[in-house]
């Protein structure tokens, strides 16, 4: 499997923690040996947004907040599919949060990798849900003070099914959560810090660095309270497989015309009889 | 107003209260008068209430097809005491009043009916509505047996105890109708009867989603919205029989995004909403139109702006539709005006929207799905399936510049490249790019598809002759209400020219217009929308305008009004 | 102080359970004394957002779902005003669900009290997002499957300020709870359970009664793991408050126009001579 | 494309990748050049990318007005080896390339100046732009003095070293200049200078922010979106001097409706936004429309559809504009033309909304933000709030019906009334109704505005007589740059009407239309949306569409050429 791409000019700043996570996705895709003609990365708008455009495979590079309700759909009518998605921390908890609480209520069987660097970066530097307390901004000229959003603890109280933390520092850790989240079946979920080397001179590699901590084994991911006290830890944050919940039916499982038959949709053809049966019914 | 004057038609209304079972009444009514070979045409206006209110159902039975409502009541069954007040400016002299004048408070002259007490007789107040049932199916000389089959077959479910006493309950009414008819108070024209065994019945949302099934559509993603829900709940009913994703999104922008990706990863799909659901789609649709994706929404007009009247019924959202989105694109706007063409309208929009690229949008309005009236069966050898989706090659390219600005269409997996779309200018890969040149080459491409969309558009209906004095024209559901009108009018030099395709206008309009020398618009709007385009596309300036937007649809008899005065 | 209002054609199916919640909502305002010309009901649209039409008071009937953001900046502009929600859970949870995450996150000193009847009722009967999985309605002809909105579960990772739920066969404590979250500086949550007596026979006055609980005073609010797992309790669902932040400053507090001076916004006036400053630094 | 001879304005392009600190180079230049007492004006374009990529800033400095970008360039910096193949079509055996050559790796023939070598000379390369700048400043024969001077206001905060360094750097520039100058290879004209001392130098987003607290707003809510962001950035700046509440947004939905909320309980406020974030803003503009409530609407326009280009300029976004939100209310759309008139229209447009409760749509575009120029000072004392909020007394209705369709509009608290408004159709107290002869006076009461508001649309501007053969349209951003083409050329038969208000459409255009003979519409788009709505207001059908829709803005060479082939 070859992911590269070639003659790519690629729009990222030099130094951006994206290359990281295009780098260590591309790694888990050719790993897990995956076939690029079967999957589909979905974005939204964004730098993180612009992933689908550096590797070599299928892409739906959609609006700005509004990556997950396409890539539901996509894998639900075809889920011979992979469908992963990359987004910002703006695009996914942002422009994007009620597509993100609803999706994971549905649980469909795809992956988001969300490029969380605390702001803004394609519109140049403003707080993002994710920025922290006082961080200044052309718009935040005050610094932030609302809380920050706290991607894992909603998705825990959510009961998503798979909830995971990597910072691209890391790339071994990356590496192992992107390939366990792009294998796991329901809604995955991988917050992953990345520095924004342009707009956020707090929360850079090195912070994340100082800042983090692998959790080790003694977490239980399948206990939900539990996993949600590690999820509201904070300085350091923790990083890991935060959450599972016990296997969940995915969205598509739960589809009616998926029960008997799993023959994907989009190869299915107008039922003519029966049509024309429903509408003769409407004689009486 | 003047109303029509009784001819080969039956008017009658049933009012009372949501939750009163009115609309139980009207189902069998209608069904019942259906088999007894009649002409069946019914229409509702109800306020935005589970309990209470005050609505009303519109019945016309007779001899011929009837696809309008008219002012003209002939018969009016009260049920509750709100109805009388409310439809007084409808009640003539002519006008039979039925009811139970002790439950209606009333001193008006009616023909009193004790149901409540007849009711009780049998047991219980439920059957006031059965014993009005067969008042109304007595007076207008229907077959008391198929009645009684008829009964027998809905109550069958709900035990035979049931199916008896309501069949007691049909013949009390029945009885009581025989004995107006028999002392000649009441005297209903004789009503002929045709062969209408096979056709059926549905209103317009069923129209329009059963043509959605014909379409090929295998996902519908909707927020519930009045009057659009109606399509969406229809299509749950039948989602196992014909393996349908029917999927109620989170808000309106997650619906269109996700027909969107339907579309794109090979599933046709549509979205059903109203005026408010479609504003909020409007990014969507500009998405759609940068993808070149193809998509179907079915917008269902309800009287604006904001949350307006949420039950009642307007033509408000043309201009919305036209123009709704960011940027430039190319669209195509479908209007069925009956509920036959509802049906193929549908069908086609796949077909089209597939065919083109772009999104096309169905306008119905509130008046138009819930309205329903005998027709045909469809004929399902003349619609198939044209799904444009190709196999590629490795060197696919989604949006490979072609003569005609149709690039073939391809979905992940199928065959042996890669599909990718991008909601910013790109190249033909589908990349992301800010190659200026290629950027005025990605306009024109998308662009120059509507000239191709133009050719196929929907030709108008024309009625009348092409060089007439005069031009009336309409759009989408009022159509079939000037149509009769102008028919009772019987004008000779007055064409009634019928829009169901609004956008690109069709040319036979076009070609009519260039010699027209007096011509009237007829919309259920404020600001004549459809007007309006018609002069931004031909330059051509309406002369008179006949607008409605109190929520309710025309009538036949206000229209032969206001369009006497404007032609006279 | 009077909250009726005369000839009022209130629309709601009698036995609604709406009527319970409009008219505990008048006692709490008239026991707190709160002043009518002071008040502002805001509300999007369904059953429960008609609320504010029976109330003698001023307010804000905005769309469906965007009952939030009015609020907030109607508070924002004049704090002298008390501002109450008034919000279905579709309203709410579905259309509104973004701006309930990031209402919670501003925390404007607002209280919202959501009637969460488990079903839309004035569109006749469809899910919502707290409906319970299994709930068959005309287009969830299989039931629900996706996994219910657990309101409190969610405040509580957006560490929102003030989490309530009650139920509305439940007088006393509503009204307890009601006039505790009016009286509460910053965001207030408050979920009320009622019976949609049209659309959900399921989830009826009965059924409230018998799978609800109120929680006693062992339950520690402000200890936010221990709230965090009581909200995730189902069968018998915990009525009461849940959670309150430990006191954080509200949105407006943190505005930087009331940091010195308390006039409300909508009294201050162009410095016109700092424009002028303003504009003629640009000579340079 | 024939370009316009070198008079009395010189043009300067520098260029270079983002992050390479041209942005510097044309701040300091500018500010110098207009401390010089000459005419400053700068306009640029730049890629969608925070580093790298290729961007270019457009300098003309001269002796008179400059408010327009030209295509040609006299004296061209290239920062960066990607500037001059971009820059081709634009660089003339006329034209002055100097910059490192060693580093652009050109084998053009331009005039080498070791910026790099030479920086390096000073301790390290960050010099390099001072030095270009040192450049430019001798070949405009500048006054070195003030160079020196403002570089030591500019560097000041950064220590003394800095600044001494940064001097010399700039003065070895110079001296590079003036040895060519001194050799004559280069030879720029001679520029008078005037005195424009106070003259301010602003960029469109500043104008439109200015504007805004000119006009009492006191709440901006936005979501960032290019180009709209600068206006609330803009705010934030300056949020304490002003007392203002600025906040971003969870959404545009979010955006617009806070903003109507602030209206409602008695603050003025705005939102800005692009095309596609005021698509998802339609349905708050209907809820506005219903409410009745003021709320202004920054539309900065950028190339659709979708994510399109988002550093881009276009006018596509008119028609969404004039038809966004379900059903039907009236609006107003302004579109300033220079900066000067956007600061008065933008303060004008509080007025507006909150005398007509409409929403206010202004309309600019990416190249109107991102350019600047010195104009006078704005006078404060020709302005003011014209607030038009009542002290309520007990009875208050905040929508009783009145002759002109205006309802006095209170706020919760003042007075003794209470405010109640609503998104269904309502009564005078605000309150839901579904009286359906309500319902028609409500809409009545709320389009009757419309004719109130189109007595106060902004007139356009005219140049030239009324009689002319020909009349050329523009609206927005593209006046100025029409307005120099016109003059350029010279035509006496040629009047330019440049409008700043497109809806309602002035009185003045269309009384100028009912004459005219000729008309050409110039728009920074592909479907001329200004060209469909003069011809659905008026009935006229403009002759000839000059349309553009790379991303670019016009410039005045290529004007001149398309518009004399045009009237020839
Ligand atoms: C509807 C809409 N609103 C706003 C924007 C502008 N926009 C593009 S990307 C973005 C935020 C980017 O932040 P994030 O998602 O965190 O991605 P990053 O660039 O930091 O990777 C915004 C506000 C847009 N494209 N569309
Ligand atoms: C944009 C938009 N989408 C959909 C609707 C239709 N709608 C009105 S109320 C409602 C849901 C009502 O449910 P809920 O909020 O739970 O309130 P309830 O009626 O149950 O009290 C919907 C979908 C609307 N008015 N606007
Ligand atoms: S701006 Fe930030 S996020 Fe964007 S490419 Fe540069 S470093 Fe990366
Ligand atoms: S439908 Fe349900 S929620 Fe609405 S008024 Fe009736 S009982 Fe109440
Ligand atoms: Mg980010
Ligand atoms: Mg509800």
């Amino acid at each position: 499997m070859n992911f590269d791409i070639e003659n790519t000019d690629i729009a990222w700043c030099p130094g951006c923690g994206n290359f990281g996570i295009l780098n260590v996705l591309k790694r888990a895709l050719t790993e897990l040996e995956i076939n690029p003609q079967k999957l589909v990365l979905v974005s939204g708008i964004g730098q993180a947004a612009k992933t689908p455009h550096y590797l070599r495979t299928n892409f739906f590079n959609g609006l700005h907040g509004r990556a997950l309700p396409p890539a539901t759909m996509i894998k639900a009518v075809n889920p011979d599919l992979k469908v992963i998605i990359t987004s910002g921390d703006g695009d996914m908890y942002g422009e994007g949060g009620n597509h993100f609480i609803h999706a994971i209520r549905r649980n469909p069987d795809v992956t988001a990798i969300v490029h969380n660097n605390m702001v803004y970066g394609l519109t140049k530097g403003q707080a993002s849900p994710t920025s922290q307390v006082g961080f200044v901004t052309p718009i935040q000229v005050d610094g932030v003070f609302e809380e920050p959003f706290n991607p894992l603890a909603v998705a825990i109280s959510l009961n998503a099914s798979f909830v995971a933390r990597t910072s691209i520092h890391n790339l071994d850790l990356s590496l192992n959560i992107f390939k366990q989240a792009i294998q796991h079946k329901g809604f995955a979920l991988v917050d992953t810090f990345t520095p924004c080397i342009s707009f956020n001179k707090i929360n850079t590699r090195k912070w994340y660095e100082e800042n983090t901590y692998v959790i080790d084994d003694g977490h239980d991911p399948t206990n939900r309270n539990s996993a949600f006290s590690k999820a509201c830890e904070s300085y350091p944050w923790p990083l890991g497989i935060i959450y599972k919940s016990p296997t969940k039916p995915s969205f598509e499982e739960n589809l009616y015309i998926y029960q008997k038959n799993n023959k994907p949709a989009i190869n299915r053809e107008v039922q003519w009889d029966k049509l024309k049966a429903l509408i003769e019914s409407k004689s009486v | 107003m003047s109303q029509l004057p009784l001819s080969n038609d039956i008017s009658i209304v049933l009012g009372g209260e949501a939750g009163q079972g009115i609309q139980t009444i009207e189902q069998l009514l209608t069904k019942i008068l259906k088999l007894n070979n009649f002409y069946v045409f019914a229409t509702k206006e109800y306020m935005s209430r589970v309990r209470g209110g005050s609505n009303t159902t519109s019945i016309r039975v007779g001899s011929h097809p009837l696809q309008a409502p008219i002012e003209r009541v002939d018969l009016l069954i009260p049920l509750d005491k709100e109805v009388l007040p409310r439809l007084q400016h409808r009640i003539t002299s002519q006008t039979i009043v039925a009811g139970d004048m002790e439950a209606l408070e009333t001193n008006l002259k009616i023909f009193d009916i004790p149901l409540k007490k007849l009711s009780k007789e049998l047991g219980s107040e439920i059957y006031s509505n059965t014993i009005a049932l067969g008042l109304i199916l007595s007076l207008l000389k229907t077959d008391g047996q198929i009645m009684e089959k008829y009964l027998g077959k809905y109550f069958g479910a709900k035990g035979e105890k049931l199916v008896e006493l309501n069949i007691k309950a049909a013949h009390l009414g029945f009885k009581h109708g025989r004995e107006l008819l028999e002392n000649g108070t009441v005297r209903f024209p004789e009503l002929s009867i045709s062969d209408i065994q096979n056709d059926i019945m549905i209103n317009g949302s069923e129209a329009i989603a059963m043509g959605a099934i014909a379409g090929g559509c295998r996902c519908i993603a909707s927020y519930p919205m009045s009057p659009g829900t109606g399509v969406i709940t229809f299509m749950a009913k039948v989602e196992h029989d014909f393996e349908l994703i029917v999927e109620q999104a989170e808000d309106e922008i997650a619906a269109i995004n996700m027909a969107i990706g339907a579309w794109y990863a090979g599933a046709r799909a549509m979205v059903t909403t109203s005026g408010g659901g479609f504003a909020l789609m409007a990014e969507g649709l500009s998405l759609a139109g940068m993808l070149e994706m193809p998509v179907v929404i079915h917008l269902a007009q309800r009287p604006g702006p904001g949350t307006g009247l949420p039950t009642r019924t307007e033509q408000g959202d043309l201009e919305l539709a036209l123009y709704a989105g960011h940027g430039e694109f190319p669209r195509i706007i479908l209007a069925p005006g009956s509920l036959k063409d509802a049906f193929y309208i549908t069908q086609k929009a796949f077909n089209l929207a597939d065919k083109f690229q772009v999104p096309v949008i169905i306008l119905t309005d509130q008046y138009f799905v819930d309205t329903y009236y005998n027709i045909p069966s469809f004929d399902l050898s003349q619609i198939k399936v044209e799904s444009c989706i190709i196999e590629m090659d490795e060197n696919y390219l989604r949006y490979q510049l072609t003569d005609n600005g149709i690039s073939p269409r391809g979905i992940p997996g199928k065959g042996k490249g890669l599909v990718g779309v991008d909601s910013d200018e790109h190249d033909e890969a589908g990349h992301i790019t800010e190659n200026l040149e290629l950027r005025v080459k990605m306009v024109d491409k998308r662009l120059k598809k509507l000239s191709l969309i133009k050719e196929s558009a929907i030709a108008a209906k024309i009625y009348g002759p092409s060089d007439s004095r005069g031009f009336i024209i309409s759009w989408g559901s009022t159509n079939r209400i000037v149509r009769e009108a102008v028919k009772h009018l019987g004008k000779k030099d007055l064409t009634h020219i019928a829009l169901q395709q609004v956008y690109p206008l069709p040319e036979n309009l076009r070609h009519l217009l260039s010699s027209a020398k007096h011509t009237i618009v007829v919309e259920n709007n404020a600001t004549s929308q459809l007007g309006n385009l018609i002069l931004r596309e031909t330059g051509f300036q309406i002369d008179h305008k006949i607008l409605k937007y109190n929520g309710l649809p025309f009538t036949v008899e206000e229209l032969m009004h206001t369009i006497s005065e404007k032609i006279s």
